[in-house]
């Protein structure tokens, strides 16, 4: 029971990971695979800050009013801080793809939108 | 019973009651029968629930920095809550929705 | 004890995961996305990542849901068809699932002090920083100083990525407009219109605040710009496109992106020029101690310009554009 | 203490994300997520007490200033929506 307590951020990392992919692969609209793309970084976010915790630690900013010498790892926080804000800024450049590709085809169906490249 | 006691059980009565409140609002945005019923069981307590637990918060707390700070985010919710709702209920009512509890009155009612 | 807090968002961001590719209605996908942004912030709190959390604050409160419904406006509410393949990828799925959860099996507990993360680098960053740069915020220090190499290369995949949507949308200086009607923002809301013009001052000295306070609490300039952004799009709702471009015109913008991407290059090369290495904010003053400071807040300044131009000049490309 | 508080709050946003996922109208989600915006600012708050870190307050500050952003911008989408369709209703008559 415990390993499951103490695995149990692995295990959701994992489900929100494939729930993320699942969306990229099965779903034919397009600004849904971009949000299953956003879920599959937030897992990976996730995945980062928890392995970053120590147990019993404080976040890693020193501070007078505390007394624990225990801090918690800074530098997953340091990448994911990071790729928090480019991955915004590349969710933005997707949706203008999208919706450049809705000018350009009326439709933002995938299937839809490989019929008309075939005519 | 010294100060401090004092200031922890108002402390405490404070945070109960605003949990109180909490589930009172989630109770009801979750049983309610239309939107705009369900925004008044939301709105209503979101405004009194954060004025008690960031209260109860402040006394624990005493003059430092962090009751500064407390005072501003109570602020900031007590003016932006009730706008969003405001704000929420215009799009809905912009997109023609009315509430049923507000059909016009008929005999049948009232048996 | 806040392990049992963590333990329920930890399950709620699953149901809502699962929600957000169940639903077809993409509107209340976006929704959807924004609880899950929510969610994901308290629990970076509760892991003892304000920074992140902050930043995750500053991007999925409102930016995110702004661009999402801006593309939403533009395209379409509603999923045609469901899936294709959608056995294959159920199957794909779950097999990797599998495979992923049984790979996590000797990984070590969450929270174990002994796990080989915790034993490499971090103590190093911990002891360094207080005897070299000498700042309470580690996080601030490693992002500026110590990884200021992978710093400057996000903060040019931002402005990359900002110069492809100024591309594929074109700047909204040089595009015809909505109807001057459709561009009046929501000056006829009265509440939220006086609500909302007293909180944009308050918005820009948070941001403020957090851009120079970020050596000493959660903050610094990716949450910062992203903050500022937010200040900015709330006028623009309100007021309209139109004043908000007369406030900050679209040539601001882009001047902006590409200045706090040339301060940053720019500290670089002076600290090189002063016979330092590439971004050792060392040499630029008498006490290195100091030096650090100036870097720090300097590079810091730079990413705030950068994101806060990028995600304002996004958001005025989408606002801007004719959905027909 | 703190812990009670804290509970209260996580089932309520448990409850209006039920409400989330039930809708049935789109204002309902909007709804629901401005409740859970609020749970989560005083969820920050509370535990930020427990963590022993008050000066953390930030992040509660940063959600109670943008938190309504989120809800003008629907408040926009619909705007614009109505109009859209006033205008294709013009054209048809």
């Amino acid at each position: 029971m415990m390993t499951i307590l103490e695995h149990y951020h692995y295990l959701v990392f994992a489900v929100i990971l494939m729930t993320g992919f699942y969306a990229v692969m099965a779903k034919l609209n397009l600004v849904k695979k971009l949000i299953g793309l956003s879920l599959f970084q937030a897992a990976v976010f996730l995945l980062y800050i928890s392995m970053g915790k120590v147990e019993g630690g404080t976040a890693p900013i020193f501070s007078d009013l505390i007394d624990v010498e225990l801090y918690s790892n800074p530098l997953p926080q340091v990448l994911i801080l990071t790729a928090i804000v480019v991955g915004i800024s590349t969710t933005a450049l997707g949706l203008g793809i999208i919706v450049r590709i809705k000018e350009a085809y009326g439709s933002i169906e995938e299937h839809e939108i490989q019929e008309l490249d075939r005519k | 019973m010294n100060a401090g006691t004092l200031l922890d059980i108002a402390s405490w009565l404070l945070m109960s009651a605003g949990g109180v409140f909490i589930l009172v609002g989630g109770i009801g945005a979750l049983r309610l029968p239309d939107l705009y019923t369900r925004m008044h069981a939301a709105g209503v307590t979101d405004s009194i629930a954060p004025a008690l637990i960031l209260g109860g918060l402040m006394l624990q707390s005493g003059l430092t920095l962090a009751t500064v700070k407390l005072v501003a985010i109570l602020l900031f919710l007590l003016l932006t809550g009730p706008t969003a709702s405001n704000a929420l209920a215009s799009a809905s009512l912009l997109a023609g929705n009315r509430t049923e509890l507000a059909k016009p009155y008929s005999e049948e009612d009232d048996r | 004890m806040t392990i049992v807090f963590s333990l329920f968002l930890l399950t709620l961001l699953v149901v809502t995961a699962v929600a957000i590719v169940r639903t077809s209605d993409l509107f209340a996908a976006v929704m959807l996305s924004g609880i899950f942004s929510l969610m994901l912030a308290a629990t970076f709190f509760l892991f003892d990542a304000p920074d992140v959390a902050l930043t995750e604050a500053a991007v999925g409160a409102g930016i995110s849901t702004v661009l999402l419904l801006g593309a939403l406006s533009l395209t379409a509410a509603s999923e045609h068809a469901s899936s294709r393949n959608r056995v294959l990828a159920l199957f794909v799925v779950i097999t990797t699932t599998l495979t992923v959860i049984y790979a996590t099996f000797d990984k070590p507990a969450f929270g174990d002090p002994a796990a080989p993360i915790h034993q490499h680098v971090a103590p190093w960053y911990f002891d360094t920083t207080r005897e070299a740069i000498d700042i309470p915020n580690v996080v601030t220090a490693v992002l500026a100083s110590f990884r200021g190499y992978d710093t400057l290369g996000e903060v040019f995949v931002v402005f990359t990525a900002g110069i492809g949507v100024l591309f594929l949308l074109g700047s909204p200086g040089n595009k015809p407009r909505k109807s001057s009607a459709d561009a009046r923002g929501l000056r006829h809301y009265l509440i939220p219109r006086m609500v909302g013009r007293m909180l944009i001052p308050f918005i820009l000295l948070f941001a403020l605040y957090v851009q120079f306070h970020g050596d000493f609490s959660p903050g610094g300039g990716f949450q910062a710009g992203a903050i500022f952004a937010a200040a900015m799009i709330l006028y623009s709702l309100l007021e309209g496109e139109k004043r908000a471009l007369a406030a900050v015109p679209s040539a601001w913008l882009h001047a902006m992106i590409a200045a706090g991407a040339l301060i940053y290059g720019g500290v670089g090369v002076v600290t090189m020029l002063l016979g330092g290495n590439f971004l050792d904010y060392s040499v630029l003053s008498q006490d290195p101690i100091a030096g650090q400071h100036l870097g720090i807040i300097l590079i810091e300044a730079g990413v705030g310009i950068t994101v806060a131009g990028v995600l304002l000049s996004v958001y005025h490309a989408f606002a801007a554009r004719d959905s027909s | 203490m703190y812990y009670v508080v804290g509970f209260a709050l996580i089932v309520t946003m448990v409850l209006a994300l039920i409400r989330a996922l039930l809708g049935p109208s789109v204002y309902d989600r909007v709804l629901a997520v401005n409740m859970i915006g609020t749970k989560t600012v005083l969820l920050l708050s509370v535990t930020s007490f427990i963590l022993g870190r008050p000066d953390f307050l930030d992040l509660a500050l940063a959600y109670a200033l943008i938190n309504f952003i989120g809800v003008l911008a629907v408040l926009e989408f619909f705007r614009d929506r109505a109009s859209d369709r006033r205008s294709q209703d013009e054209e048809r008559s």
